[in-house]
C-alpha cells in the first residue's frame, strides 16, 4: 500500500490505539473470548500491533470481525479498556476502507442500514434478501434456505414488497449524521 | 512509669506495631500497644512460615540486648516487656492534642471472660451449643461462640464472640472457675428503631431483634422515623434506602441533626449498594444488603450494644503516635463478577485460607485434601487477584503476593510431595526484593514450581471429576485448558475500610488508592506532625519492609520526644542492684511459694503430691501455699516467711507475668533477686487444657497435676543451682560512626544526632551525597536536588555531626559498646576514634557494562547517563524519534543474579520524562518482568497510557542491538505478536542494576559478612534487616540492597534506631543468661570460637584464654554443645542442673 | 609427588638401615631431635623417646610390633607451644592421624615437625608383645617383621595381633612428610623413600639417595591389602552393630567398665584438660543416686558408664583413627575400639569426613549449622 | 406501574410471540405499557460498525421520542440489543457532555429532544427488580413443578452496563422461574454468547458457539431466553447442529415471558408457542397450559 494510504489508515486507527495503549499483555481478553478459537491473531496480539502501529497488519488480520460483542473481554479487563468497542471501532475503519474481504461483514450491515433507512425499521426478510443478492455468492443462499423454510412455516417472514421509497424522517437523519460526522 | 500515660502510643499490634513498641521500649520510652483484635501478631500470625526459611522467625524480633526486660520466648504466645503496656481488644475512639500531648481515648472490647480466672480448660467450649466459622482459619473451620482467639496464644485465654453468642448461659455453669460473666442483662434499655416502607421487613426483623430482648419500634416511612425520633431517644436505627416518599439518605442526614448521637445501619438491596456507601459519608456506620439473615443483623446489633454497654473510655495522653493499623485483604467475593467462583466452589481459596490449610494448627492440620477426600495433586496460584485491577480501584500491585505464592507453592510441595504440580500463573514474578530472584529461581529450578505467563480469570468446576478447568493463552496466543484440585487466589491488598474515619481522626491524608499518605522521602512520616506510620497501614509490605518502617517510624516519634523536651533520652543502667549476703557457699536452702491464682489452680492441683514430691529432695527447706500472692496480704506475709525462715532461694510457682514481682518480693525480704526462680504453672495448664487430645475431664484435671508438678520440680532444680553472678559490663561509648555520606548515611547520622550523640560520618568521595547528585527527580515527580540540599545542610550545619571526606575507614576494633576505628583522612593522615556503634552506609553505584556495544556504539546509554543527558544540553540539540530501553542488563543472571529493584521505576520515570519533552517520540521498552511494585504500578499505567510499548523478552532471546548510521537498531523477538521487531532507534538505553561499594575487605573490616550478590549481609533477612550478625553494626541503603530513595531513609532511619538502642545505655550488661568459660577446665581448643553465630568469642593469646563478650553473646548454647567438657558453659544451664532436669522429663 | 628415592639395604640389615636414615636425618642442621620408638633396657618394652644423640637411635626401633601408646598425644606435648626447635618424629600411620587430628583441636603444631612415616604392618596388645619379644627381644622385629609381610593371615607365630590393626584399612603413612615404603617391593634390596611434603624434599635434599621408580609390584600390594582390610572392618562393624544396636545390648556390652577411663587416657583424641566425667558435673548428691535406685528399683553401681562410653562417642567419634588404644588399654578386656569404630564409620560418612586426612579439613562439629541433618536435630519438615 | 414501550424491529418480524407474550404477561401482572409512537430501528448491530454517530442516533431518537409521550421516566425494551443500543445512547448522552447536543441536532428536524431523563429498562430488569418474584408467584395459576429450565441471558442485557444483575453470574432469573413452580438448571452457560450475528457473518465460529451451548443444557426441559437474537441462534439450528455432531440437541427454547405466561395461565393467543421454532409444545405438554386450551 502507498505511504499515503498508510498514513491516512493510521490516523483512522489512531483514536483505537488509545482505547487500548494502556494494555499489559495479560491475555485475559484472549482467554475470554468465545469466538478466539477462530481468530488468526487472539485479540491481545491485536492491541499489540495497535501499539506497535502496525496498522497494515491488524488490517490484514481482521480477526476483529469475530467479534460478537458478548463484551466479556471489556468486562473482565483489569485495566479497564473498551476492548468490544476498540473492535467495534476497526469493524467501522474497515467499513470505511470498504475493504473487499470483509465483503461478507460490512455488506451484511450496510443492507441492513439500507433496510433502516429506508423503512425506520428493519424488515428483515427484505433485507436478507438485499444481503444475499449483494453477495453474489450463489451458494449462500441455499445455506440460510432451511432457516427460511422455518421461518415461514411459522409465518415469520414479511413478503410485503421492498419498498422503493425512502422514509423521509430517516433520511434526514442519515443526512444529518453524514453532515455531522465530516464537519470539520 | 505511669501506665496511664504512655509515653508513645503505638496503634496496631502487628509486626510492625510490635517492631515499633520493642525499639521505643528499649531506648526508654513508655509505650502504650492498643490492638482491635484479641491477640498481637497482625496477620503475620496467621502464617507460620515465612520467605526465605519458610519457617518462622518472629521471635527474632526480641532485644537481643538487656535481653532481661523482656520475655524471651515465641511471640506468638505474646510479648512483654517491662516498658510496654499493651491493650488488647481495644479502639482508639478520640485523639486530639499535639506532639508532645497528643490526648487519646481508648476503648476496651467486652470480653466476658476474665482472663485471671480462666484456666483454659475448654469446659465451656464443650458445653457451647453455637458453631460459627473461625475468622483466625480464614473461615475454612468452625468455632465455637466461645474460643480461643489464637491457637499459639495461650495466656490469652477465652473469649465470648458477642455476634454468635445466643447467651443461653451454659458456659457460665460449666465453667469450674467462674472465670465467665454475661453482660447482656440490660438489653432491654438498648432501643432500636426499625425503618422500612416493605412491611414483611420490618417486622420479621423487628421480631428477631425483639426475640434477642432488644427494645424496638418500627416506622413505615421516613417521615414516621424522624418523628419517632423526635419524641424519643434511641440508640441505634436500622434505616432502608429505597422508600418512597423520603429516602433513606435524606432520612440519614435529617436524622442527624434531630439525634447526633445515634447509630445508623443502613439496609440496601443490591442494586443500591453504592448509595448506601455513600450514605457512609453522612453518618451511617454500617449496611445491611437485603435480604439478610438474622444471625447477620443480630451480630451487627449486638456489636453495637456492646459498645453501648462499654462505652466508658480510658484516657491517656501520648507524646507521639505509631500508626500500624495495616491493611486489609482483597476479599474476591466482594466483586460481582466474581468468576473464579471464590466463596462458592470449595476448591478455591485464598493465599491466607491456603496459609491456614499448611498450618499443622490450621483447619486441615497441614494435610492437603479436597473437598472430597482426594489428595491434592495439582494447584494452581493465580496472581494479582484484587490487584493491579483498575476496574477493582486497584491501580498498585499488592508488592507481597508474588513471593507469598512461591513460598506457598514450595511448603505445598513438601507436605504433599514431590508429585504435587504447582503452577503460579502470572503477569509480572516482581521478586525485586533482596534474594527474592535467587528464591524465584531455586523454586523453579530445584522446587519444580512451574511459572507460567498468563492472567487466569475463570475457574469451571467438572461435574464428574470434581477438578477445577481453567483456561490462559499463552504469550504466543496459544489457548490452553489445565485441570486442578485446588486453585490458590494470590489475593492482594486493600486498605482498611476504615482509612478514611482514621484518617479524619489522626488528621493525616489518603493517597489515591486510599492508604495513609506519607511525606515524599519519608515513608514513616504522615502529614501530621508527631504522629508516625509503619508497615502496611501506608500500602503494601512485606515484613522485612515492615520492620524496617516501623524502625524507622520509632525514631522518628523518639526524635520527636527528644527534640520536643530539648532533652535527650536518659542514658539507660541496668538495674542497680544492692549487695546480699553471699551464700554461694551455703547448701540451698529453698523456700517453695505455691500460688493457686485466686484459687483458679485448686481445681487441677494436688496440693499433696506438690509438697511430697518437693520434700524429696533436702535442698527444700519450706513449701508453703497461698492463694494470691502476686498482690495484697499474701505478698507481704510471703516476705515475712523469708524474713523468718530464712532460706537462701526463693522458688515461685505461678503465672509467668508475676516473675517480676517476686523479684521484688526477695529484694524485700533481704533476698538476691537472682536466686528467686518463678515456675510457671499457669501454662502448662492452659497447655494441657486446650489439647487437642481427647481426654474426659478427671484425665485432663491429672494431666495438669502432673505438668504442674513437673513445672515446680524444674522451678526447683533451676533455683537450687541458680548463682548470683553478676553479669559483666561493657561501657558504651555514646558516640556512633557512619560509613558513607550519602543520603543513608546522612540520614542515620541526623537520626542519631538529633537524639544529642555525636556522630562521625566518614565518606571516600570529596562531596556528601552520593548517588543523590545525579538523580533529579523521583517516579512520584518529587525534586531530588532541593531535598539533598535541605539534608546536606542541616547535616554541616549539625553541631553535633562532624564529617570527613575523603576519608575512608581502614580498621574497626572492639565490639559492641566500644569500637576503636582507625580511618586514613585525605594526605595519609591518621585519625582515630572511638564509638559505640557503626553504621555502614556506603552506598552502590550503577554497574559498568560493555554489552550491547555500550562504551564503544555512542547511541547506547546507561540509565545514569541518559539521566544526566537529559539534564544537560547533550540531547536537547537533538531531535528524538524513538528510543529503546533494554531492562536487566547483567542483571538477573549469573553472575549478578539479583534484581536491582529501580531499574523497572526508573525506565518508566525517563520514559515519561522523555515523552513530556518529546510528545512525538516512540519509546520502547524490553523487559523481563516489569517491577513496578507498589504505588509504582499507576506510573505503569501512565506511561502505558503515554504509548510506551513494553516487549517482553527472555534470556533465551535477548535484544540484540546493531549500530546504525544514525542511532542503532535493535531487533528483539515480541512473543505476543510472534515475530522479530527490528528497531530503528536514536538511542538505547540499558539499565544495569545497582552494585553494592562493598569489598570483602571491608566486610573484613567491619567484621561483616557478605551476602551471595556481595551486598551487606543481614542477621535475618526478615526480622533483623539492617543488623549484621555482629553486634554493633548496622547495615542500611544500598550497600544492604537495592531500594529507592524513599526506602533507603526508611532503613537509614531503622538502623539509626537501632544504633540507639545500644547507645542510650552507659553500660551494656549482658543478660543473666549467656555463656561463661570456666578456664580452668579448657583446652584452647577453639572449637567455641568457631561455633559462635555471635562472634561473641575471642582466644585472649596474652592471658592464653578464651574471652566471651557478654553483650554480643546471646546465650545460644552452641558454644556449650560444642565443648566437651563444659568448659563453655551457659549461666543457667549447668550440667547438673539439666540433668536434674532430664530426671525429672523422663519421669 | 615429589620424586621417590632408594633407600639401599646396608648389609641386609633392614632395621639398621633405617636408623642409619634416621641418623642422617638428625644430623641435617636442623634438626634437633627425633623422636621415634626406643627399646627400652627393659627389652620387651618399646616407648617413643627423644633422642638427641646420633648412637641412640641403634636403639630405635620403629618396626616393632609393639604399640603402647599412642605417641600423638606426645606429639600434642611436643609441639602445644613453640619451642623453637624443629623435631622429627617416626610415626605410626594411626598416630599420624590422630596428631593432624589434634592439630586441628589447637593441641598442636605442625609447623616445626618433619614426619616420618612407615608402611604398618601392625602390632600385638600389649601383653601379648611382651610375651612374643621375651625370648628373643633383639630379633622379635625382624622375626615379625618378615613374618608378617609375607603372611596373609593376621596372626604371627599363633599370636594374633591387635584387633584394631587387624581392621585398619590405613597402613599406609598418608600424612607423613616422609613416608618408607616396603610393602609389595624386595625389602632386602632397598626401601622406599618418598617426600611426600615441599618441607619433605627440602630435607631429603640434602641426604643422599637415588631416585628409583615405584616397582610394578607395589600398587597391587597396598590396593590388596587395603581391601581384605576392609572386609574385615565392615564384619567387625556388622558384629558389633548386631551386640550393641539396642540400649539393652549396649549396657550389656559395656557391663564389665569399672569407669577407670583408662581407654579415656589412652585415647590420642581425648584432649581436655580436665575430663567433664571428673568435674563437678557428675558430682552428683547422694539423695539423687538413692532416688535413682528408688525409682528403678536397683541401680548399677558405677553409674553413669553407658553415660560415659557416649559421652565420648559424642565428642570424638568423628575424630576416631581406629589406633585401638582403648582396648589395650581396658582392664576387662571391653571391646572399646569396636564399638567406636562401628560409631565413627557412620557418624565420619554422614559428614564425608576422615580424620587425619588434611588439616585444612575443619572438624565436622565446629561447622555444623542447624540446619543440616533436619531428620537428626529434629527439624525434618520444617526447613 | 407504567413503562414506555419499545418492541423494536424483531418483535415485529421474527419473534412476533415474544412482543405478544410481553404484552400479556405485563398485562396480567397489571403493569400499564404505552408503545413509543413511530419508533424507529435502534441500528442494531450494523449501525456502529457503519457510523460511530449514527449507532448512537438511532437509538437516540426513540429515547427523545418516548420524552415527548410522557411523563413516564422508564422505557421498557424486551429485545437485548435493542436495549444495549438505547442503554448506550442514554449513558453516553448522561456522561459525554458534548454528545447530548450533538444528538439532538441530529434529530431536532424532527421536533425531537431529549434531556436525559429516560431510564432504559429491559424486560427482565423490570420483571425482576420492580415486579419481583413474590408479586409473580402470587399469581401463577399453573405452576410448572418438574420441569427444569435453564436460564439463558445472553450478552447484552448484562454487559457492559452493570444494571440489575451479576454480568458474568447472573441470577436474576432464578427467582422468576422458582416464581412459575420449575425448577432452575444448573449450569454454566447463561452468560455465554451465541455469536449474535455469527450466524450470518461466520456460520461455522456461530454454530460452535451455539453447539456448546446446547451441550450444556442437556437434561434440561427448556432453555429461556430473554433476547431475540440468542432465541433465533439457540432454536433455529437445532436440527443442522444435531445432525452435525450425531447427537439429538434438540430443545424447547422459550422466552421468559412465554414461561411466565404459561404459569400465570394465560391462553394459547397470549404466548403463542405454536410460533416457536423449536419444540416449545414439548415442554408445554403435560403442563397445565393444554387445559387452558
Amino acid at each position: 500500500m502507498k505511504d499515503a494510504e498508510n498514513v491516512q489508515l493510521a490516523e483512522a486507527l489512531a483514536p483505537i490505539r488509545d482505547m487500548v495503549k494502556a494494555c499489559i499483555q495479560c491475555g485475559t481478553c484472549s482467554a475470554s473470548c468465545p469466538n478466539a478459537f477462530a481468530m488468526a491473531d487472539t485479540p491481545r496480539r491485536l492491541w499489540r500491533m495497535l501499539q506497535a502501529g502496525e496498522v497494515q497488519m491488524v488490517l490484514k488480520s481482521g480477526s476483529f470481525t469475530l467479534c460478537s460483542a458478548c463484551y466479556t473481554c471489556t468486562l473482565r479487563c483489569p485495566r479497564g479498556l473498551p476492548l468490544t468497542d476498540a473492535m467495534s471501532a476497526l469493524k467501522q475503519v474497515v467499513a470505511h476502507q470498504d475493504a473487499l474481504r470483509f465483503a461478507s461483514t460490512t455488506l451484511f450491515y450496510r443492507k441492513f442500514m439500507e433496510s433502516v433507512r429506508r423503512h425506520g425499521r428493519v424488515r428483515e426478510t427484505e433485507f436478507m434478501c438485499l444481503y444475499l443478492t449483494a453477495m453474489k455468492n450463489p451458494l449462500l443462499p441455499f445455506q440460510f434456505a432451511p432457516l427460511g423454510l422455518k421461518l415461514f412455516s411459522r409465518k415469520k417472514l414479511d413478503f410485503r414488497p421492498p419498498s422503493k421509497g425512502g422514509d423521509a424522517r430517516m433520511d434526514a437523519l442519515f443526512q444529518k449524521v453524514h453532515e455531522l460526522e465530516n464537519a470539520p | 512509669m505511669n501506665p496511664e500515660a504512655g509515653e508513645i502510643l503505638v496503634v496496631g499490634g502487628g509486626v510492625s506495631g510490635m517492631q515499633a513498641s520493642l525499639e521505643l521500649a528499649e531506648t526508654g520510652h513508655d509505650v502504650m500497644l492498643v490492638e482491635r483484635a484479641p491477640y498481637l501478631g497482625g496477620l503475620v500470625s496467621q502464617l507460620d512460615h515465612q520467605f526465605p526459611s519458610n519457617h518462622c522467625g518472629m521471635c527474632r524480633m526480641l532485644p537481643m540486648l538487656h535481653r532481661d526486660s523482656g520475655e524471651q520466648s515465641c511471640l506468638r504466645k505474646g510479648l512483654r516487656h517491662d516498658r510496654i503496656h499493651i491493650r488488647l481488644s481495644t479502639d482508639v475512639t478520640a485523639v486530639e492534642g499535639e506532639p508532645g500531648n497528643f490526648r487519646v481515648s481508648l476503648r476496651k472490647a467486652a470480653s466476658c471472660v476474665d482472663p485471671i480466672q480462666c484456666i483454659g480448660c475448654g469446659a465451656c467450649v464443650k458445653v457451647c451449643p453455637v458453631e460459627t466459622p473461625d475468622d483466625f482459619n480464614a473461615g475454612l473451620s468452625m468455632r465455637k461462640a466461645i474460643f480461643q482467639a489464637a491457637p499459639f496464644n495461650m495466656l490469652n485465654s477465652y473469649r465470648i464472640d458477642p455476634a454468635a453468642c445466643t447467651r443461653c448461659g451454659a458456659c457460665v455453669s460449666a465453667c469450674p472457675t467462674g472465670a465467665i460473666h454475661l453482660t447482656d442483662a440490660d438489653r432491654g434499655a438498648f432501643r432500636i428503631l426499625v425503618v422500612d416502607d416493605e412491611q414483611i421487613v420490618r417486622d420479621s426483623t423487628a421480631e428477631w431483634l425483639i426475640e434477642e430482648g432488644f427494645a424496638v419500634e418500627k416506622a413505615a416511612s421516613g417521615l414516621q422515623a424522624l418523628d419517632l425520633l423526635g419524641r424519643s431517644s434511641y440508640h441505634l436505627m436500622l434505616l432502608d434506602i429505597k422508600m418512597p416518599g423520603m429516602d433513606g439518605v435524606e432520612v440519614l442526614k435529617k436524622a442527624k441533626d434531630i439525634a447526633p448521637g445515634i447509630t445508623v445501619i443502613m439496609m440496601t438491596a443490591y442494586a443500591t449498594v453504592e448509595t448506601a456507601i455513600e450514605a457512609m459519608k453522612s453518618g451511617a456506620v454500617e449496611y445491611l444488603i437485603k435480604p439478610f439473615d438474622p444471625e447477620m443483623l443480630l451480630s451487627m446489633a449486638d456489636k453495637h450494644y456492646q459498645a453501648f454497654v462499654e462505652a466508658a473510655d480510658e484516657k491517656i495522653t501520648a507524646g507521639a503516635i505509631v500508626l500500624t493499623g495495616g491493611a486489609a485483604l482483597y476479599d474476591p467475593s466482594g466483586d460481582p463478577r466474581n468468576t473464579l467462583e471464590y466463596g462458592v466452589l470449595p476448591q478455591v481459596v485464598t493465599s491466607l485460607e491456603f496459609e491456614r490449610m499448611l498450618s499443622p494448627a490450621g483447619p486441615c492440620k497441614g494435610l492437603l485434601l479436597r473437598a472430597d477426600g482426594k489428595p491434592v495433586s495439582r494447584i494452581a496460584w493465580i496472581q494479582c487477584v484484587g490487584s493491579r485491577d483498575l476496574q477493582l480501584g486497584a491501580d498498585y500491585c499488592s508488592s507481597i503476593c508474588c513471593m507469598i505464592s512461591i513460598k506457598e507453592a514450595l511448603l505445598a510441595r513438601e507436605v504433599s510431595g514431590e508429585n504435587l504440580r504447582a503452577d503460579i500463573f502470572f503477569t509480572d514474578m516482581r521478586v525485586c526484593g533482596k534474594g527474592f530472584h535467587r528464591y524465584k529461581e531455586l523454586a523453579e529450578s530445584a522446587g519444580h514450581i512451574r511459572f507460567i505467563r498468563g492472567r487466569v480469570h475463570s475457574a469451571i468446576p467438572e461435574a464428574v471429576s470434581g477438578d477445577l478447568q481453567i483456561r490462559y493463552v499463552s504469550l504466543s496466543g496459544i489457548e490452553k485448558e489445565e485441570s486442578y484440585d485446588l486453585i490458590v487466589l494470590a489475593i492482594g491488598q486493600r486498605p482498611h475500610p476504615d482509612m478514611p474515619r482514621l484518617a479524619e481522626r489522626y488528621g493525616f491524608s489518603l493517597n489515591a488508592s486510599g492508604f495513609a499518605e506519607s511525606l515524599p522521602f519519608s515513608p514513616s512520616e504522615t502529614h501530621r506532625a508527631g504522629i508516625f506510620m509503619a508497615g502496611s497501614f501506608s500500602g503494601l509490605k512485606d515484613i522485612r519492609e515492615s520492620v524496617i518502617q516501623a524502625s524507622a517510624a520509632a525514631v522518628n516519634a523518639s526524635r520527636t520526644m527528644s527534640v520536643l523536651s530539648k532533652s535527650f533520652p536518659q542514658h539507660l543502667d541496668t538495674k542497680d542492684i544492692p549487695p546480699f549476703p553471699d551464700v554461694s557457699r551455703e547448701p540451698s536452702r529453698v523456700l517453695a511459694a505455691i500460688c493457686s491464682c485466686d484459687a483458679a489452680l485448686d481445681v487441677c492441683m494436688d496440693a499433696a503430691s506438690v509438697v511430697q514430691r518437693l520434700r524429696q529432695d533436702p535442698a527444700v527447706q519450706d513449701v508453703l501455699f497461698f492463694n494470691h500472692l502476686c498482690a495484697g496480704q499474701d505478698r507481704e506475709s510471703l516476705i515475712q516467711e523469708i524474713r523468718q525462715r530464712h532460706p537462701n532461694r526463693l522458688l515461685t510457682a505461678s503465672c509467668a507475668s508475676c516473675a517480676d514481682i517476686f523479684q521484688e518480693v526477695a529484694v524485700a525480704a533481704g533476698m538476691d533477686p537472682r536466686l528467686s526462680v518463678t515456675a510457671d504453672i499457669r501454662m502448662p495448664v492452659l497447655c494441657a487444657m486446650s489439647s487437642s487430645k481427647a481426654l474426659d475431664t478427671a484425665a485432663k484435671m491429672q494431666q495438669c497435676a502432673d505438668l504442674m508438678n513437673s513445672a515446680i520440680s524444674e522451678g526447683l532444680v533451676r533455683v537450687k543451682h541458680a548463682d548470683a553472678v553478676k553479669p559483666s559490663e561493657t561501657a558504651v561509648t555514646a558516640r556512633a560512626l557512619v560509613a558513607g555520606a550519602g543520603i543513608a548515611g546522612m540520614t542515620a547520622a541526623l537520626a542519631i544526632a538529633d537524639h544529642g550523640y555525636p556522630v562521625d560520618v566518614v565518606e571516600r568521595s570529596d562531596r556528601v551525597g552520593g548517588n543523590l547528585n545525579w538523580i533529579h527527580h523521583t517516579l512520584d515527580g518529587h525534586d531530588v536536588q532541593p531535598y539533598l540540599e535541605e539534608i546536606r545542610q542541616k547535616v554541616e550545619s549539625h553541631p553535633r555531626i562532624q564529617v570527613y571526606t575523603r576519608a575512608q575507614v581502614m580498621g574497626v576494633w572492639g565490639e559492641a559498646g566500644h569500637f576503636y576505628t582507625t580511618v586514613a583522612g585525605p594526605d595519609n593522615s591518621v585519625m582515630q576514634f572511638e564509638h559505640g556503634s557503626v553504621i555502614l552506609a556506603t552506598g552502590g553505584a550503577e554497574a559498568s557494562t560493555s554489552l550491547y556495544g555500550h562504551g564503544t556504539n555512542p547511541a547506547v546509554l546507561t540509565q545514569k547517563e541518559l539521566e544526566t543527558a537529559l539534564h544537560s544540553d547533550a540531547l536537547a540539540s537533538r531531535e528524538l524519534s524513538s528510543v529503546v530501553m533494554i531492562q536487566c542488563v547483567g542483571s538477573r543472571e549469573a553472575p549478578r543474579n539479583y534484581c536491582s529493584r529501580v531499574c523497572c521505576q526508573t525506565a518508566v520515570k525517563q520514559a515519561l520524562a522523555l515523552k513530556s519533552q518529546y510528545p512525538d517520540v516512540r519509546i520502547y521498552v524490553l523487559y523481563r518482568d516489569m517491577m513496578l511494585y507498589g504505588f509504582s504500578e499507576s506510573a505503569y499505567t501512565r506511561a502505558r497510557r503515554e504509548g510506551v510499548v513494553f516487549i517482553p523478552y527472555s534470556l533465551d532471546q535477548k535484544p540484540e542491538v546493531v549500530p546504525a548510521e544514525t542511532g542503532a537498531c535493535v531487533r528483539v523477538f515480541d512473543p505476543v505478536s510472534d515475530r522479530r521487531l527490528e528497531i530503528e532507534t536514536d538511542i538505547v538505553v540499558l539499565a544495569t542494576g545497582i552494585v553494592p561499594a562493598f569489598t570483602s575487605d571491608d566486610g573484613d573490616i567491619f567484621g561483616v559478612e557478605r551476602d551471595p550478590d556481595r551486598f551487606f549481609m543481614e542477621a535475618d533477612a526478615k526480622w533483623r534487616p539492617v543488623d549484621a550478625m555482629k553486634t554493633g553494626v548496622f547495615g542500611c541503603g544500598i550497600v544492604n540492597a537495592p531500594l529507592t530513595i524513599s526506602e533507603t531513609v526508611a532503613s537509614a532511619q531503622a538502623a539509626a534506631m537501632r544504633a540507639l538502642r545500644i547507645l542510650t545505655r552507659t553500660t551494656l550488661a549482658s543478660s543473666r543468661i549467656t555463656a561463661v568459660v570456666r578456664h580452668s577446665l579448657c583446652s584452647r581448643c577453639q572449637l567455641c570460637i568457631a561455633a559462635c553465630p555471635y562472634q561473641a568469642r575471642v582466644l585472649d593469646t596474652e592471658a592464653d584464654q578464651i574471652r566471651v563478650n557478654a553483650a554480643m553473646c546471646q546465650g545460644c548454647g552452641a558454644c556449650a554443645s560444642i565443648c566437651p567438657n563444659s568448659a563453655a558453659v551457659v549461666e543457667g544451664f549447668s550440667m547438673p542442673q539439666l540433668f536434674e532436669m532430664i530426671d525429672i522429663a523422663v519421669q | 609427588m615429589s620424586l621417590v628415592r632408594k633407600l639401599a639395604i646396608d648389609r641386609q640389615d633392614i632395621l639398621g638401615t633405617v636408623q642409619g636414615f634416621l641418623r642422617s636425618i638428625l644430623t641435617l642442621e636442623d634438626i634437633a631431635v627425633v623422636l621415634a620408638p626406643r627399646r627400652l633396657a627393659e627389652k620387651s618394652v618399646v616407648m617413643p623417646a627423644l633422642i638427641t644423640q646420633p648412637d641412640c637411635l641403634s636403639d630405635a626401633d620403629p618396626l616393632a610390633p609393639a604399640f603402647f601408646l599412642n605417641a600423638a598425644q606426645m606429639m600434642s606435648r611436643l609441639t602445644r607451644r613453640p619451642s623453637g626447635q624443629k623435631i622429627a618424629v617416626v610415626l605410626r600411620p594411626c598416630e599420624i592421624r590422630a596428631f593432624i587430628e589434634l592439630v586441628k583441636f589447637k593441641q598442636g603444631a605442625l609447623e616445626d615437625v618433619l614426619i616420618i612415616g612407615l608402611d604398618c604392618l601392625g602390632a600385638y596388645p600389649n601383653t601379648v608383645y611382651r610375651r612374643f619379644a621375651a625370648a628373643d627381644p633383639d630379633g622379635s622385629t625382624l622375626r615379625f617383621f618378615f613374618a608378617a609381610l609375607s603372611g596373609v593371615s593376621e596372626t604371627v607365630e599363633g599370636m594374633e595381633l591387635a584387633s584394631a590393626c587387624r581392621v585398619c584399612e590405613h597402613p599406609f603413612p598418608e600424612g607423613a612428610d616422609i613416608a618408607i615404603g616396603f610393602m609389595g617391593i624386595s625389602p632386602l634390596d632397598y626401601l622406599l623413600v618418598q617426600g611426600q611434603t615441599p618441607k619433605a624434599d627440602a630435607y631429603l635434599a640434602q641426604v643422599k639417595l637415588e631416585p628409583v621408580a615405584i616397582p610394578a609390584g607395589r600398587g597391587d600390594a597396598v590396593a590388596s591389602r587395603v581391601s581384605s582390610r576392609v572386609q574385615a572392618r565392615d564384619a567387625m562393624i556388622s558384629r558389633t552393630h548386631e551386640a550393641t544396636g539396642t540400649p539393652e545390648k549396649l549396657a550389656a556390652y559395656l557391663t564389665g567398665c569399672i569407669n577407670c577411663y583408662n581407654c579415656r587416657n589412652a585415647c590420642p583424641i581425648c584432649y581436655c584438660r580436665e575430663c567433664v566425667f571428673c568435674t563437678d558435673v557428675f558430682d552428683h548428691e547422694p539423695f539423687q543416686y538413692l532416688q535413682k535406685a528408688g525409682r528403678s528399683g536397683s541401680l548399677k553401681l558405677p553409674a553413669d558408664t553407658v553415660l560415659y562410653h557416649l559421652t565420648r562417642l559424642v565428642h570424638m567419634s568423628t575424630s576416631c583413627v581406629g589406633c585401638g588404644q582403648c582396648s589395650n588399654a581396658c582392664p576387662n578386656d571391653i571391646p572399646v575400639m569396636e564399638l567406636f569404630r562401628a560409631t565413627a564409620r557412620y557418624s565420619q560418612k554422614a559428614f564425608e569426613y576422615e580424620p587425619g586426612r588434611s588439616v585444612a579439613e575443619p572438624p565436622p562439629m565446629s561447622v555444623f549449622k542447624e540446619h543440616e541433618f533436619a531428620d537428626v536435630v529434629g527439624l525434618k519438615g520444617k526447613t | 406501574m407504567k413503562y414506555l414501550y419499545y418492541p423494536g424491529c424483531s418483535l415485529e418480524g421474527t419473534s412476533r410471540e415474544y412482543d405478544i407474550s410481553t404484552r400479556s404477561v405485563l398485562k396480567a401482572l397489571d403493569v400499564e405499557l404505552t408503545e413509543i409512537p413511530d419508533w424507529t430501528c435502534c441500528g442494531a448491530s450494523a449501525a456502529a460498525s457503519v457510523s460511530a454517530l449514527l449507532s448512537l442516533a438511532l437509538p437516540a431518537r426513540n429515547i427523545a421520542a418516548a420524552e415527548a409521550v410522557s411523563d413516564v421516566n422508564d422505557i421498557l425494551a424486551p429485545c437485548s440489543a435493542c436495549y444495549l443500543n438505547l442503554k448506550r445512547a442514554e449513558e453516553e448522552a448522561r456522561h459525554g457532555a458534548e454528545m447530548l447536543p450533538r444528538l439532538n441536532a441530529v434529530f431536532e428536524s424532527e421536533g425531537l429532544k431529549m434531556t436525559g431523563r429516560m431510564r432504559v429498562r429491559h424486560l427482565l430488569d423490570v420483571l425482576s427488580q420492580d415486579i419481583g418474584a413474590d408479586r409473580i408467584r402470587r399469581n401463577v395459576s399453573h405452576p410448572l413443578s418438574g420441569k427444569r429450565v435453564a436460564p439463558y441471558y445472553g450478552c447484552q442485557c448484562l454487559r457492559p452496563y452493570r444494571v440489575f444483575d451479576n454480568p458474568e453470574k447472573p441470577v436474576s432469573m432464578n427467582a422468576l422461574i422458582e416464581a412459575t413452580g420449575a425448577q432452575v438448571f444448573p449450569w454454566h452457560m447463561g452468560a455465554a454468547c451465541c455469536g449474535a450475528s455469527h450466524m450470518n457473518t461466520h456460520a461455522a465460529v456461530g454454530t460452535s458457539l451455539v453447539t456448546a451451548i446446547l451441550k450444556a443444557a442437556r437434561g434440561a426441559d427448556a432453555i429461556v431466553t430473554v433476547c431475540p437474537m440468542c432465541h433465533m441462534n439457540l432454536e433455529a439450528y437445532q436440527d443442522k447442529i444435531s445432525q452435525n455432531c450425531h447427537d439429538n440437541l434438540r430443545i424447547p427454547v422459550v422466552y421468559l415471558s412465554q414461561l411466565l405466561g404459561m404459569a400465570l395461565g394465560l391462553s394459547e393467543t397470549d404466548i403463542r408457542l405454536d410460533m416457536n421454532l423449536s419444540e416449545a409444545a414439548v415442554f408445554s405438554a403435560g403442563s397445565s397450559i393444554v387445559a387452558v386450551r
